[in-house]
């Protein structure tokens, strides 16, 4: 018989004895530079991080490396962060630079820490779903290339969240971020009568559509959509094979920005429409890289220190941020879902 | 092993600083087809601007619903080492801390089994297997479960929880978030391996209110550390920070969101008005060696965070200010299950808690609970006049 | 043939040559005391205003009493405001003082102007309506009465508008008032059978309610009401008279608290609910007028000057504002119709 | 004449201070039957908390269709004089202003042909005639037109518009108000007066940012005075309320939400970065003799707002940030127009416009009346991804 439901190693026996004699014990940090941190127990004891941004996607040749690094400086321990950055943890101060270098000669240069872009949360893309609208990793890489200045240098005004979502079911935190890609469709489902019957359950089909726009045909044994009412969500495709909602001509991406999680001074914040659409241009996306080395260089250069993208954007006002990026505002932007009204501006307060 | 694939559009992708995806399909790819038609079939999407992965498909192993990702190339006969390119989803170790040992059994396991790719981790938190063959999935996961390492969530099901590092390396976890993510995740093994709810339920958990592993966005109960008496102030250490240059009137006083700070220039002291402090964190992340946050620590939960299909995406809400959280969590458990029970009650098909609160109210989810209703559970009470009182409650 | 569609007296028919020289040419204004204001103009003319609160429901003769006073200080000329107080616009200042005279002895004290409760919005009660839950005009002078000193003296940090509707159809600004009363009904409405086929067109009462709570009973000619999912809003009695809702034994008042129209510091606010029912209790209602001044007179404690209720309770928070007046707090208080979401706590920020 | 009615629970309402209704429908009942029985039924009403007025009933007076309420009671045989007891609204002139003769003619007529009582004014704005008979309704028109008094709206149509003082008497009138609710109100007569819409719709004209008429609450089209250029500032005045103890700082400068505004104790002077303003007004009405609005006048309109049936109560919302207003205001009527002809042509049945915006989206809007999408119409841009896209937009 099979051994089932043991759960996970536990944790406990994947860290170091110095994180155990500590545990619960830090008294504070210090970021010492973009790449390392140092956190000091009650005991007095330090434990040194050095944390670089991965792709996530990783051979396992590149984690054994890896693991390499931690047996040769950390005693055999490392650990990955909540956003895919891996960290070394270090006893011996000595052991970060070597570290350190051996990390920048793999590929992986240290970084992320502190007032930075760390790295850039992302799901699959066109490497493994069925559904996206977008690629996932080959955006992130030509994103990070061109922003590579901020995971490096601490020239931001606060921490950059950016994150990417290949289609609207938005796997990760994309919603929140400070800076988001989002997949987006453009046209309704096209329906393959003839598979729907084998496929697909209709009501549960029908049942599907937020806007219901799809309804029954019992003639064909199929559904119709009323392309009048799609907004292209992609919830049917999900529940019936049959209904792809792919289009290389219009399949595209959107750009959110001003979102958060944290609720240091803000409460976490939903990121806003900015920029509805950008066609897809692979291998290395220039419009869509553009806009958004535009979007982290008006910020850079014009939040106040400590300020998130959010608390920027709050500061000014939509109507500057439309201004001070150039971006055009349209009828996209305004919303038309089921919790529009509280978003609307009812007073008559504004700045020209 | 045939001839390594042309990739001049994803090759574009191997320069730059940051290091690139497909430099890792490449170390696949040379010494395995599916990675190398994985190459191929990616260039392909690259030219036509599409996925080419057929729409699931269940495929599964002995005594679990969940955990695997059926996944078919839609053009196998092009690429036929995607044929079948399943992923598999394993629980990681709470924070996702690793020994070399451990880690490379798994590695050694899935280079021999699967496509030797990975993703190191999922957006939800396990650690991803990326493709392997139906006949494999058997092996693979008896060859983990020797090793111990176990099959993650999919489905209709609880997903792996997760949590910030937490106590181990962090001086603000109000709580054991590596613990009780551990805990719960042990506890609900069924939950998690067998499908049987009307959608999937994530629960993550940061030690403070930075929230590290962004639960309130993307968990439907969301676990984030607080306290309850007073910030300490450690007097010396703001004279220091003062001294150093530190701007505490700009990026201390002036953004603290109640106002509840004040600073004595002269006397470089600081002081805060506890009882109108909400513990955003602000200060204490602002000036980490002065300040620590209160010794009363415990965590207060929210519900329904989720993205945004179908009725938008939705942050999690307060449902208990603040809950004690000593081993063995019994009380969250107590209220977890109340709340599957509910859910799994009322909720339709593919509706997840956050939404089916939205649909009966939150009076009918605490009547359920037993919670009692409490000012912090909203932003502010509501503005139309549309409530419903019980038959109890009204004369007859 | 009738003469139609002529429309209302001219305004500037209706005014003194003073207002109509100064018309657009009034510089500043002063507030002398809390019933009289002095406009000056660029001319360096003045105009003085006496300002009285009515209760709106006036009979021709008191209407007639203010002509006589008009015709006597103001020449002729008068006004009512938006919140139906009456306005006596002076030329002579030494006219003031008298008219004051004048106007107390007949009952309308003069008041209303600048930090202070001005008339009391309301609607028609029992007197005149046919859906009201609870009585206007005998609350409205009940509270008035109650909190006369905020009406006559400028005790509060800010002004105070008070607002009530006899029904959840809110005729007036009641849903954007510092503090309003609200009639509630609290149980569905009782289908009269026989009368609904004879006075109803059923696809429309069905089409009325909000929650789907009515469904045709064809058998009967009528509808049938699921009171799961009824929540007294009234609708469908307006679409339909064989459905009352009124029930003397659970009709009453709600609260609503924190709301303005002006934009001045913060937009306007909608009012939200502090007190879900209090019985009705002709003719005085002592419930209801002692929970009103309650949240008044903790409100002019607590408040800082120049802070609306709404401003005060934003500062506080709602936490504290339940703790500061001792009113319960329960699962009314918490939103579950459409806009519902937005509302609730999605941070783990708030006071104990 | 019968005896005048017992009315012991109203009674207890002649006292107090703030002047009592009762003692006005007394004066009535001395000389009227109808109001006589108004005080009995109102007596009954009290004892029995419950309304004694029979459900609507279609009146009216010939070419009108709006403008009379039919009103009946329930309990007719214990209160003759309200077996028919009907409202008339009346266009009240703009402002409410009134010239003692005229109005003594209308009171005339209605103390002959109705009640004697009145709402001074209605919640809408209109002169409220409470209660008379249905032969009666023909002549008090026209005995009304005769003085050149005209009905108001009620039903399904355009309700009589109404204006803050404006100009008149107040310093802050950015337009003028009392103008253009009486050109409006002209204008519109007929869609006044005959009912031919989905529901009703209400206009108001606010002269500036305090809202007088509290116009974004409570009309579907609310037009709100404003400015484009700079806050004028007279620098000795500001000094003056200095030198008198005002306190600029907490009241000004600290409540500016835009914190745009800063105070020099020095100089005693004070400056404004207009180009962060958003016109909120407090400045100016902190300190009406220092700060004057600018120049370049115009408003601000909005749509939407109404109470809470059905779908909660809306505030207006911004659809065009700035308009002049200059009579004859075509403009203004151009945009109404075409507002009414989509409102007409796609509102269901009680659906105020702003409930048809809600339902088919801003975007359907902007394209029927050509307005163009500015960032100023909303709070934020939409959080949500669901937004969609015209034929002519996408690639075929
Ligand atoms: C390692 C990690 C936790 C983990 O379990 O993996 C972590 C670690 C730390 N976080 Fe974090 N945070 C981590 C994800 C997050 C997230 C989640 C996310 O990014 O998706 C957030 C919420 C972000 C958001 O709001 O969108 C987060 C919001 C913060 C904040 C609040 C920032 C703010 O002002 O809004 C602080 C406080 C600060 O730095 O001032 C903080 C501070 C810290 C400190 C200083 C805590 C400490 O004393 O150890 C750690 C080093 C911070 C640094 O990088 O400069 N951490 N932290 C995560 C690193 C992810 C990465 O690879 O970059
Ligand atoms: C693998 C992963 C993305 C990644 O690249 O990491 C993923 C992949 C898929 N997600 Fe996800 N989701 C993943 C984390 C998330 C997250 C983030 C999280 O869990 O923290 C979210 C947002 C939070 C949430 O749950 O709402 C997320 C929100 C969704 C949704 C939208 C749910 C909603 O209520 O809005 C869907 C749609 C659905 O369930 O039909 C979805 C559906 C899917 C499906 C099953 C596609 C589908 O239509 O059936 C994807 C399977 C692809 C595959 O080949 O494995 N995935 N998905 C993540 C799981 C890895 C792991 O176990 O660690
Ligand atoms: C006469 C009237 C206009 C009319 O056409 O009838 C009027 C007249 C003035 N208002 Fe008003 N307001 C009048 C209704 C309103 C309303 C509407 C309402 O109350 O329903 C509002 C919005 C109230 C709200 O926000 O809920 C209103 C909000 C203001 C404000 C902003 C107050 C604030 O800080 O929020 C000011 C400015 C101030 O006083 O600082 C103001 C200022 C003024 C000034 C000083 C304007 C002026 O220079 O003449 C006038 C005397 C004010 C006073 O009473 O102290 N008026 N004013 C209305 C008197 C009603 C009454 O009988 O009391
Ligand atoms: C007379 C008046 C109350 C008063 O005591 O002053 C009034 C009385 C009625 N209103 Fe109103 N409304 C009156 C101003 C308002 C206002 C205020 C305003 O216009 O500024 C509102 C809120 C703003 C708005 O329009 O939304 C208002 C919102 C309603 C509603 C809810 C509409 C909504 O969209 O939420 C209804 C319900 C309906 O139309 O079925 C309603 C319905 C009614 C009806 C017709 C009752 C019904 O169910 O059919 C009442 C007739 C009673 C009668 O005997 O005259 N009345 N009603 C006001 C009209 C006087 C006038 O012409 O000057
Ligand atoms: S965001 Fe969409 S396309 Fe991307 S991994 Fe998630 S479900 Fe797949
Ligand atoms: S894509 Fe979404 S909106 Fe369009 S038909 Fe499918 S489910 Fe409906
Ligand atoms: S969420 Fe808080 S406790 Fe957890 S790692 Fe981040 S800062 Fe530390
Ligand atoms: S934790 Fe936040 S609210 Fe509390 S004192 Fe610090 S900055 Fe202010
Ligand atoms: S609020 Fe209701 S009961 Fe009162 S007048 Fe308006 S419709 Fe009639
Ligand atoms: S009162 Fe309102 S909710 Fe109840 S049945 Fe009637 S229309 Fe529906
Ligand atoms: S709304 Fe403005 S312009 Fe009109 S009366 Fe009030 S303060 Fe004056
Ligand atoms: S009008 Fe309002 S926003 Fe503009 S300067 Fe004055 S207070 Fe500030």
């Amino acid at each position: 018989m099979v051994k089932t439901d043991f759960g996970p190693p536990k944790y406990l026996d994947m860290m170091s004895d110095l994180c155990k004699r500590n545990y619960g014990k830090w008294k504070y940090h210090e970021v010492l530079d973009t790449g390392t941190l140092v956190h000091v127990s009650e005991s007095g004891e330090k434990l040194y991080t050095v944390r670089a941004a991965t792709p996530r996607l990783l051979h396992v040749d590149t984690l054994r490396a890896f693991c390499d690094l931690a047996d040769k400086y950390c005693g055999g321990f490392f650990r990955f962060t909540s956003r895919h950055s891996v960290e070394f943890l270090i006893e011996d101060e000595a052991n970060i630079e070597p570290l350190k270098a051996d990390l920048h000669a793999m590929g992986f240069t240290p970084g992320g820490v502190g007032n930075t872009i760390s790295n850039m949360l992302h799901t699959q893309g066109w490497i493994h779903c069925h559904t996206p609208a977008i690629d996932a990793s080959g955006i992130v890489k030509s994103v990070m290339d061109e922003v590579y200045e901020y995971y490096k240098e601490a020239k931001l005004p606060a921490r950059l969240r950016l994150a990417l979502a290949c289609c609207l079911n938005m796997c990760g935190a994309v919603h929140c971020s400070d800076v988001a890609i989002v997949g987006v469709h453009r046209v309704p489902p096209k329906v393959q009568d003839d598979k729907v019957s084998k496929m697909c359950e209709i009501p549960n089909v029908v049942a599907a559509c937020p806007t219901r726009a799809i309804r029954p045909e019992p003639a064909k044994k199929s559904v119709v959509v009323n392309d009048e009412r799609c907004m292209y969500c992609g919830n049917c495709y999900t529940m019936c094979p049959a209904m792809p909602i792919f289009d290389p001509k219009n399949d595209g991406a959107a750009i959110f920005v001003g979102g958060k999680v944290s609720d240091a001074r803000h409460p976490a914040m939903f990121s806003k429409l900015a920029v509805p659409y950008i066609p897809n241009e692979p291998p290395r996306w220039p419009t869509l890289v553009k806009t958004i080395r535009l979007l982290i260089d008006v910020y850079a250069k014009d939040a106040k220190e400590g300020e998130r993208y959010g608390e920027w954007i709050n500061r000014i006002g939509w109507e500057k941020f439309f201004k001070v990026t150039g971006l055009p505002f349209t009828d996209k932007h305004i919303d038309d879902y089921i919790f529009s009204v509280p978003t609307f501006r009812s007073t008559a307060t504004f700045k020209w | 092993m045939p001839e390594t694939r042309k990739t001049p559009m994803l090759d574009q992708l191997l320069d730059g600083p940051f290091p690139s995806f497909v430099k890792e399909i490449k170390k696949g790819a040379e010494k395995n087809d599916a990675c190398n038609d994985l190459l191929g079939q990616l260039e392909l999407s690259y030219e036509e601007k599409i996925t080419h992965w057929k729409h699931g498909g269940i495929v599964g192993v002995t005594g679990y619903g969940g955990g695997v990702i059926g996944r078919y190339s839609d053009v196998p006969e092009k690429f036929p080492g995607l044929t079948e390119f399943h992923t598999m989803r394993i629980n990681q170790p709470a924070g996702w801390f690793y020994k070399t040992d451990r880690l490379r059994k798994l590695l050694d396991i899935w280079e021999k089994r699967g496509s030797g790719l990975t993703n190191f981790h999922g957006a939800t938190g396990d650690i991803i297997l990326l493709g392997t063959h139906t006949d494999q999935l058997q092996p693979v996961v008896d060859d983990l479960a020797h090793e111990g390492w176990d099959l993650g969530g999919s489905g209709s099901d609880l997903r792996t929880p997760s949590a910030c590092v937490g106590p181990a390396r962090c001086e603000w976890a109000c709580i054991d978030t590596l613990d009780i993510c551990d805990t719960l995740t042990r506890r609900y093994q069924n939950e998690l391996h067998r499908p049987m709810w009307p959608y999937k339920f994530k629960i993550k958990v940061s030690g403070c209110a930075n929230d590290g592993v962004a639960a309130k966005a993307r968990a439907d109960f969301s676990i984030i550390g607080t306290w309850k008496d007073n910030i300490q102030i450690n007097r010396t250490e703001v004279i220091n920070y003062v001294n150093a240059g530190f701007d505490i009137i700009g990026q201390v006083v002036d953004k603290c969101p109640t106002k509840c700070i004040s600073y004595n220039p002269v006397t470089k002291s600081l002081s805060i008005d506890n009882s109108n402090c909400v513990r955003c964190h602000n200060c204490i992340n602002k000036m980490p060696k002065a300040l620590r946050q209160g010794k009363i620590t415990g965590a207060t939960i929210l519900i329904g965070g989720h993205a945004p299909i179908l009725q938008s995406a939705f942050m999690s809400w307060v449902i208990v200010p603040f809950m004690e959280m000593k081993p063995p969590y019994d009380e969250v458990s107590e209220l977890l299950e109340k709340i599957w029970e509910w859910w799994d009650e009322n909720g339709k098909m593919r509706e997840r808690v956050g939404e089916l609160i939205y649909r009966l109210g939150m009076r009918s989810f605490l009547k359920a609970t037993g919670l009692p209703a409490v000012p912090q559970m909203v932003l502010h009470p509501r503005t139309n006049p549309f409530y419903f009182w019980d038959k109890e409650e009204v004369n007859q």
